[in-house]
């Protein structure tokens, strides 16, 4: 069996069995539970009066801020990875690059922070 | 006066008159005034240096004279200037020609002036310069830049349809010379060289000779213009304003006869000794077909564009009948079209001015209140028509001769079209001259005014000087339209050769 | 064929029913323990009715989930609706097929472990996601943003935290992790092999922005504000009942569970005895990570009990404007203080 | 990897290390400057940036390879990025006016173009395709953030959306080229790629990937059939953002496209130069004909730019050093013209409209306005490409080279389209000159009759001043052969 | 079977395909636009990666690391703009984004 297979493998398995025990868990109500459904039972709640337009309504515009954001540090986090595991081997090339990135990862922050991009309100 | 540049010193003179109208507002009529005056003072300036170059004309040489030379923008492209027999007295004719727009222009242009002037220094620059390059680059640089200051002039002065009119000369053009313009660089790669002199020299092969002589027909057709691509020139030139018509009629169309012979017979004699029959049919159509075309005119200056086109007809013929009554004649024929169209575009603006009316109806019986008017334009009309002692008449004798030794049918049906250029122009001078002068609104009109008279005389004279004297020009001529045509028969002959040299080797 | 795969299929088919069956035992009991320590602080007795102490209870509350009507509420959309607690529960179960229990005791001793759990439960949001989508109602929509954007502020922290630990051990193995907390700081120092060495005394900032971070990216107290009974009802779960319901609660515990173990490998030097000598080498290893994992445990249910609920504005701007810069400059500090005593 | 290395690498790109550095601390000297002040100071402290950057690279910085082959800095690369860098400072300088007039102060603006110019410096020193990759990217990030940067304007947030999602798609594309060509050939450096394809029988794989990194790069060229962007980006976007999109980018997305072709794919020319042909004669046609119709100034010069890069293309099918000198000469002459027009549009204010951007505005301009109605009317004799003006140099030198390839039907079309492009630019100069005037425009600003004077004699004086022009250009195509 | 470097270059060419498609098709939701032009670059990054380990070369999965950045600052870049466009226009419709034509 070969390397990756073998590491790899048990995580498939793993993954097969959990959602096993997971679909039986889901299953379960549905074909041992008690139904009996009417319409107010399965209109969506809403402070005591029905709802009236669209659940699926605008949002606020912080929360694509919120995304955005996170998308550009969590990629800078995978890039720390590799270089933080190969820190040892890579000399002082490596550390001064990535203190360049890190630096301008923060000259980036430090404008979204003054521009109020972090404010919550 | 050796080494002193004094071909770029004619060409660029006028420039240095619109550097000074640049410098003046023209929101005054004082300030027009002197924009008027200083285009005067440099156009006569030019004329008078450029009467230097004739003076300092070396008859007997066939080249180039006057020469210059220097580096220019690129590798192969240089700035190189020179005239030959060919070329002297056009660049003359340009700056004879230009005092007497300025003049023509004096008081029937009153807005723009300083623009309007400058148009037309900028545009002296551009067709001196056309006559004088010796190289192919320089001289398609003259020859389209001066589209810009046409343009302008016929669309900022012209009449009532001038944007109509100017677009379609300005696209006609262009259409043209950029296939041109392939050509000369095509040149430019099979000789590696730009320099006129040493293209004449060079031998095109010749397969090449067949679209290169193609792409510079297609400018030079449009420029002349050959039937069927005329049909901007009537346009053009009825819009155009008096000064814009002349140097249309007396300059600009010569750059297409000046190109035919300097380029498609000198450097491609092959092409050019296959392609004569072509011309030839296209010109006899033209002959034909615009004299009567002109015939139907009811404007004054429609007739007289279509009537060039008919002149331009001769002369195209005239060159592509390769021998030296041909091409002498040819040239002789433009020299004299020069004056004579221009002269005749100025008698229009001479009553134009008085009527703003083109309409040949609306004249009549001019001669009883304008006889030194009728006089001035009897003679020019003779002259269009070609009557003997005027100068039309020799050149186009001359080409007629030519044809006949070179192809006697089309000699024949040519010849038809001068008993078709005497009726539609001497029905014109019946028309507005003669007859009974009946309009009330035309008794009021004045003869000739002094400056009118300093216009037109000048033109007589010269006219009725080269009819009776042509000698001064042929004398100019001559030796390089000899040195032209024996390198067009040499060319024919070892072409010929070459091809027997074949057979008999298969 | 036979022997090369399903011989060690098999073995590891047992090693998975035998890990994941302990785990959700172990779940049910440390959810009564939860109730028990938030019900002793405040005074009260919390669950003993079923069983003895009450110990059966959370096996009690399965049993009445899944007897419960599950409703799809008229408007949801159904897939998604039911595949949103599958994923958050099947997620939060797969992350604990790479963590090492003891020396080797890893269902799969992948040598990129740290980032398999790191992708696993950055996909935990789309369990949040899909539910708040798919119930089509409000309260669940708001919630589902906010537990997402709540997420994924506090990942980004993780995620540097994360990285300094890297920069101290080399490796992304979650055994190579532990292993290289056997010789730390302490070891440098001088000091034989004690917790001493562990990450959490040399990363000590970075081990308490882990566990505030921890606390946020699971949605616990005091960063509950998904569930926040008094604004959101119940967040993104709202619509759902019976097991489905049942599912995300077990993913919740489940995910908190992950984020004590992954404290516990990061910082508290996962199976290692506190002192390398006997007895404490005597002790199994796993029966010191269990340990840790319960005191680790114990800490988060203490915060929930007596840490009051932050607003949601504090809890962003904790976030991105106090752990964010702190363990960004950790990072530089960490990595410059390596090179300059020259241990990288 | 030595210091020695390092360092050299380093000292090569100084120019981009100034604008890096630079941009950085514009953008903290944007948020710490009071808001009021924040657009002028960094706007000047950007041009003088893009100063620094280009007197470095032209006086002091030396020419070489870096980076194990990755960057170059030959002769070709300086004179495309001066063109890049003078694109950008004459479109940032021009911008500070109409900033003061129409409220366009965000201090990022100058940033961003400082990022673009470095996106783009990158992108002609390439010799990778990974360097091309990011900086080609560096340069469209900024580009796409810079066409929607009036934020509370429908027209530029839909620029900047379009320009967006058609970017990225041609990105895309373009990458996917760039994976084939490193599959199929096992290099990203140019000069490795050329080395595999000598000799050896060039894989259908390498085909594909070159036709879709061709259609990647002219999509940032604009040219047809990857131009659906030009016009509503041209029109949408603010007037200085059009300028900076009419200049620099262009300059440098040439540059870049040259040296792919000219240098990884040498060994193939065959193939290229077929695919080249076709963009170049669409371009031309459709930058002729689709101008035709055109209302908006801005939208013209689009449909102008594509017909244009078409030009400009037809040197690059020759493939020669002639062409590559004539796409050099037609991007520096270009630019100048470019430059010029928008300078003249930037101009073109009323007292209660503002900015105007109607052909139609320009009626009568030659009574109300003489100076700047003669400026444009230079251009536009120029852009059409009329002797003696610059435009017909610059088409001259391309011409050249596709006559001496003995590419003759692409040389006559190409003539013939700029006959019909003549059509359009006429147009124009017949509303200044012959229509009735329709008001004339305020007073322009300095810096605007700055540019409109210096491209103006520019375009007038070429015949006298590029000689030298042309003996640069043809010693910095050199380097490429 | 053996995954050959050509069923690799299979997939990502479908995946390659069905962006494009899905861009030039899709008529009603920039949002999938954008998902597209992920789809795109996911083609491409497969395509790099099966490359590398096809070559033993290790420039492919470079390469595909800095696409995976670039990809995502384009997405950041691009729901941004799209966001203010929202705001502007009210719709994220492929045919409203439809003020100029031409």
């Amino acid at each position: 069996m070969d390397a990756v297979i073998a590491s790899y493998l048990p995580i498939i398995i793993f993954l097969l069995v959990s959602a096993g025990i997971g679909a039986a868990l889901l299953i379960a109500p549905f074909i041992v539970a008690y139904k009996d459904p009417d319409p107010e039972k399965l209109s969506a709640y809403e402070c005591g009066f029905n709802a009236f337009d669209d659940a699926r309504m605008k949002f606020d515009v912080r929360f694509y801020l919120v995304a955005i954001l996170f998308i550009i540090f969590d990629l800078e986090v995978a890039f720390l990875f590799p270089w933080a595991v190969s820190f040892g081997e890579i000399g002082m090339m490596g550390f001064w690059s990535m203190m360049v990135f890190l630096t301008v990862l923060t000259v980036g922050f430090i404008y979204e922070w003054k521009k109020g991009a972090l404010e919550w309100d | 006066m050796a080494g002193m540049p004094i071909l770029s010193l004619v060409t660029f003179l006028p420039l240095v008159g619109v550097l000074i109208i640049l410098f003046i507002n023209d929101d005054s009529e004082i300030a027009k005034r002197n924009i008027r005056m200083v285009s005067l003072l440099t156009t006569g300036f030019t004329f008078a240096i450029s009467l230097l170059i004739w003076i300092g004309f070396d008859t007997s040489d066939p080249g180039f004279q006057f020469v210059e030379k220097a580096e220019w923008l690129d590798s192969g492209i240089s700035y190189h200037m020179g005239v030959d027999g060919i070329s002297m007295l056009f660049v003359i004719l340009t700056t004879f020609l230009m005092p007497l727009c300025i003049l023509a222009s004096w008081d029937a242009v009153q807005t723009r002036v300083k623009a309007y002037m400058i148009a037309f220094l900028v545009l002296e620059t551009l067709m001196i310069g056309v006559f004088c390059a010796l190289d192919i680059v320089l001289f398609y640089v003259f020859f389209e830049g001066g589209l810009i200051p046409m343009f302008i002039i016929i669309g900022v002065w012209g009449g009532k349809r001038r944007v109509y009119a100017s677009f379609k000369f300005f696209l006609y053009t262009l259409l043209g010379s950029v296939l041109m313009l392939l050509a000369i660089m095509a040149m430019f790669f099979n000789a590696g060289t730009t320099s006129i002199p040493d293209l004449l020299a060079h031998d095109f092969p010749a397969s090449m000779q067949t679209w290169l002589w193609l792409a510079f027909f297609a400018s030079f057709a449009v420029k002349m213009p050959m039937w069927p691509v005329h049909t901007w020139l009537p346009d053009a030139h009825v819009e155009a304003p008096t000064a814009g018509s002349v140097i249309l009629a007396g300059i600009l169309l010569k750059l297409g006869g000046y190109g035919l012979i300097r380029f498609s017979l000198a450097m491609f004699p092959l092409a050019s000794a296959e392609f004569a029959g072509l011309v030839f049919t296209l010109s006899v159509i033209a002959i034909v077909y615009t004299s009567l075309v002109a015939l139907m005119q009811e404007d004054v200056k429609k007739l007289i564009a279509y009537s060039s086109v008919a002149h331009m007809g001769y002369v195209t013929m005239g060159i592509f009948a390769a021998n030296h009554q041909g091409v002498d004649g040819a040239i002789f024929q433009m020299l004299s079209h020069g004056l004579v169209s221009g002269a005749l575009f100025l008698c229009v603006g001479v009553i134009y001015d008085r009527m703003h009316t083109r309409d040949i109806a609306a004249y009549g019986g001019l001669v009883q209140i304008m006889p030194r008017y009728a006089a001035a334009f009897m003679v020019f009309t003779m002259a269009n028509v070609g009557l003997p002692g005027t100068s039309g008449f020799v050149g186009e004798f001359l080409v007629l001769m030519g044809i006949f030794k070179a192809n006697t049918w089309f000699a024949v049906i040519a010849t038809t079209g001068v008993i078709l250029s005497a009726a539609y122009a001497l029905w014109l001078y019946r028309r507005v001259i003669f007859g009974v002068l009946e309009k009330e609104s035309l008794k009021a009109m004045l003869d000739l005014s002094p400056r009118e008279r300093a216009i037109l005389y000048p033109l007589v004279v010269l006219t009725i000087f080269f009819g009776v004297y042509p000698a001064p020009v042929f004398d100019v001529t001559s030796a390089s339209v000899d040195a032209l045509l024996s390198d067009y028969s040499a060319a024919l002959d070892a072409a010929r050769a070459a091809a027997d040299v074949a057979m008999t080797a298969n | 064929m036979f022997e090369t795969y399903v011989v060690p299929g098999l073995i590891i088919l047992l090693q998975t029913l035998v890990l994941l069956v302990s785990l959700l035992v172990f779940t049910a009991f440390i959810l009564y323990a939860d109730r028990k320590i938030w019900a002793a602080v405040q005074s009260r007795r919390g669950p003993n009715v079923v069983g003895p102490w009450g110990l059966l209870q959370s096996f009690a509350d399965l049993l009445k989930f899944i007897l419960k009507e599950p409703i799809i509420p008229s408007g949801a959309n159904k897939g998604i609706f039911l595949l949103a607690p599958f994923v958050s529960a099947v997620l939060a179960l797969a992350a604990w097929a790479v963590i090492p229990l003891d020396d080797g005791w890893a269902i799969a001793s992948v040598n990129v472990g740290i980032l398999y759990v790191f992708a696993i439960s950055s996909l935990e949001v789309y369990g949040v996601i899909m539910a708040g989508w798919a119930s089509n109602s409000k309260y669940p929509f708001l919630g589902a943003l906010r537990s997402a954007a709540q997420m994924v502020s506090y990942e980004v922290s993780i995620g540097f935290v994360i990285v300094t630990v890297l920069l101290a051990v080399g490796s992304l193995n979650l055994g190579d992790i532990v292993l290289a907390q056997r010789d730390g700081l302490g070891t440098r120092l001088g000091l034989p092999n004690t917790f001493l060495d562990w990450h959490w005394l040399g990363l000590f900032p970075m081990f308490v922005i882990f566990f505030i971070s921890a606390l946020a990216e699971t949605n616990r107290p005091p960063f509950d504000l998904v569930e926040a009974e008094s604004e959101l009802v119940a967040g993104h779960m709202i619509e759902y009942s019976s097991t489905p319901y049942m599912m995300f609660m077990l993913g919740e515990y489940i995910a908190i569970l992950l984020m004590c173990a992954l404290t516990v490998i990061l910082f508290l030097g996962g199976w290692l005895p506190p002192f390398d000598f006997a007895p404490f080498t005597w002790v199994p290893g796993v029966f010191w990570f269990v340990l840790k994992l319960c005191f680790v445990f114990f800490l988060i249910s203490m915060v929930k009990a007596f840490v009051p609920r932050y607003r949601y504005d504090q809890l962003m701007r904790l976030g991105w404007k106090v752990f964010l810069p702190i363990s960004l400059f950790m990072v530089f500090a960490t990595a410059a203080f390596l090179k300059l005593m020259g241990w990288a | 990897m030595s210091a020695d290395f390092l360092s050299q690498g380093l000292a090569l790109s100084i120019p981009e290390l100034i604008l890096a550095a630079g941009a950085m601390v514009l953008l903290m000297v944007g948020v710490f400057v009071p808001a009021d002040r924040a657009n002028a100071t960094v706007t000047g402290l950007a041009v003088a940036l893009l100063i620094a950057a280009l007197g470095w690279m032209l006086f002091i910085g030396g020419r070489g390879e870096a980076f194990a082959g990755a960057f170059v800095q030959d002769g070709f690369a300086v004179f495309m990025k001066a063109l890049t860098l003078i694109g950008s400072v004459v479109a940032l300088a021009m911008s500070v006016g109409f900033a003061r007039a129409e409220k366009f102060d965000r201090f990022e603006f100058p940033v961003l173009i400082v990022l673009a110019t470095l996106g783009m410096l990158l992108m002609v020193s390439a010799n990778s395709l990974l360097t091309l990759y990011m900086g080609l990217e560096l340069q469209s990030l900024a580009l796409y953030v810079v066409a929607a940067i009036n934020r509370d304007s429908v027209r530029s947030t839909e620029a900047g959306l379009k320009y967006f999602v058609l970017g990225a798609l041609s990105s895309g594309m373009m990458l996917y080229g760039i994976s084939l060509i490193y599959g199929f050939t096992g290099h990203v450096g140019f000069a490795e790629i050329a080395a595999a394809l000598t000799g050896g029988e060039r894989s259908i794989g390498v085909l594909f990937g070159l036709v879709f990194l061709i259609a990647g790069l002219a999509f940032k060229i604009s040219a047809v059939p990857f131009h659906m962007w030009t016009p509503d980006v041209y029109e949408g976007a603010p007037t200085p953002v059009t300028a900076f999109f009419a200049a620099a980018p262009k300059m440098a997305a040439m540059a870049m496209f040259v040296r792919v072709v000219m240098d990884a794919f040498a060994p193939v020319t065959a193939d290229w130069r077929q695919i080249v042909v076709f963009i170049a004669i669409a371009s031309m046609l459709l930058g002729a004909f689709a101008a035709i119709g055109q209302r908006n100034i801005k939208r013209l010069m689009a449909y102008s730019s594509i017909g244009h890069m078409g030009y400009a293309l037809v040197g690059l099918a020759a493939g020669t050093l002639v062409g590559v000198k004539g796409v050099m000469l037609y991007m520096a002459i270009y630019l100048v013209m470019t430059l010029g027009t928008f300078a003249f549009i930037l101009a073109m204010r009323r007292k209660d409209e503002g900015n105007v951007e109607n052909i139609d505005d320009l009626a009568g301009l030659s009574a109300t306005n003489p100076v700047m109605a003669t400026v444009l009317t230079i251009m536009m004799f120029s852009l059409a490409g009329i002797p003696p003006l610059a435009g017909f140099w610059a088409k001259w030198y391309v011409f050249l080279a596709a006559i001496e390839a003995g590419l003759y039907p692409l040389a006559i079309i190409g003539v013939l389209a700029s006959v019909v492009g003549a059509y359009y630019y006429l147009r124009i100069i017949k509303l200044m000159w012959f229509d009735e005037s329709v008001g004339g425009f305020l007073p322009v600003a300095a810096e605007l009759r700055l540019v409109m004077g210096v491209s103006g004699l520019f375009v007038l004086g070429y015949v006298l001043i590029g000689g030298p022009i042309a003996a640069t250009a043809e010693a910095a195509a050199r380097t490429l052969f | 079977m053996t995954i050959t470097i050509s069923h690799y270059l299979t997939v990502s060419a479908l995946l390659f395909v069905i962006g494009v498609f899905g861009i030039f098709l899709n008529r009603k939701n920039v949002i999938v636009i954008l998902m597209s032009v992920e789809l795109i670059l996911l083609a491409v990054n497969l395509n790099f990666v099966a490359f590398s380990a096809h070559l033993e070369d290790l420039v492919g999965q470079v390469f595909a690391l800095f696409v995976l950045t670039v990809a995502a600052a384009e997405a950041a870049i691009g729901l941004a703009i799209l966001v203010v466009f929202y705001r502007n226009r009210g719709s994220i419709a492929v045919e409203d984004v439809s003020m100029m034509k031409g």
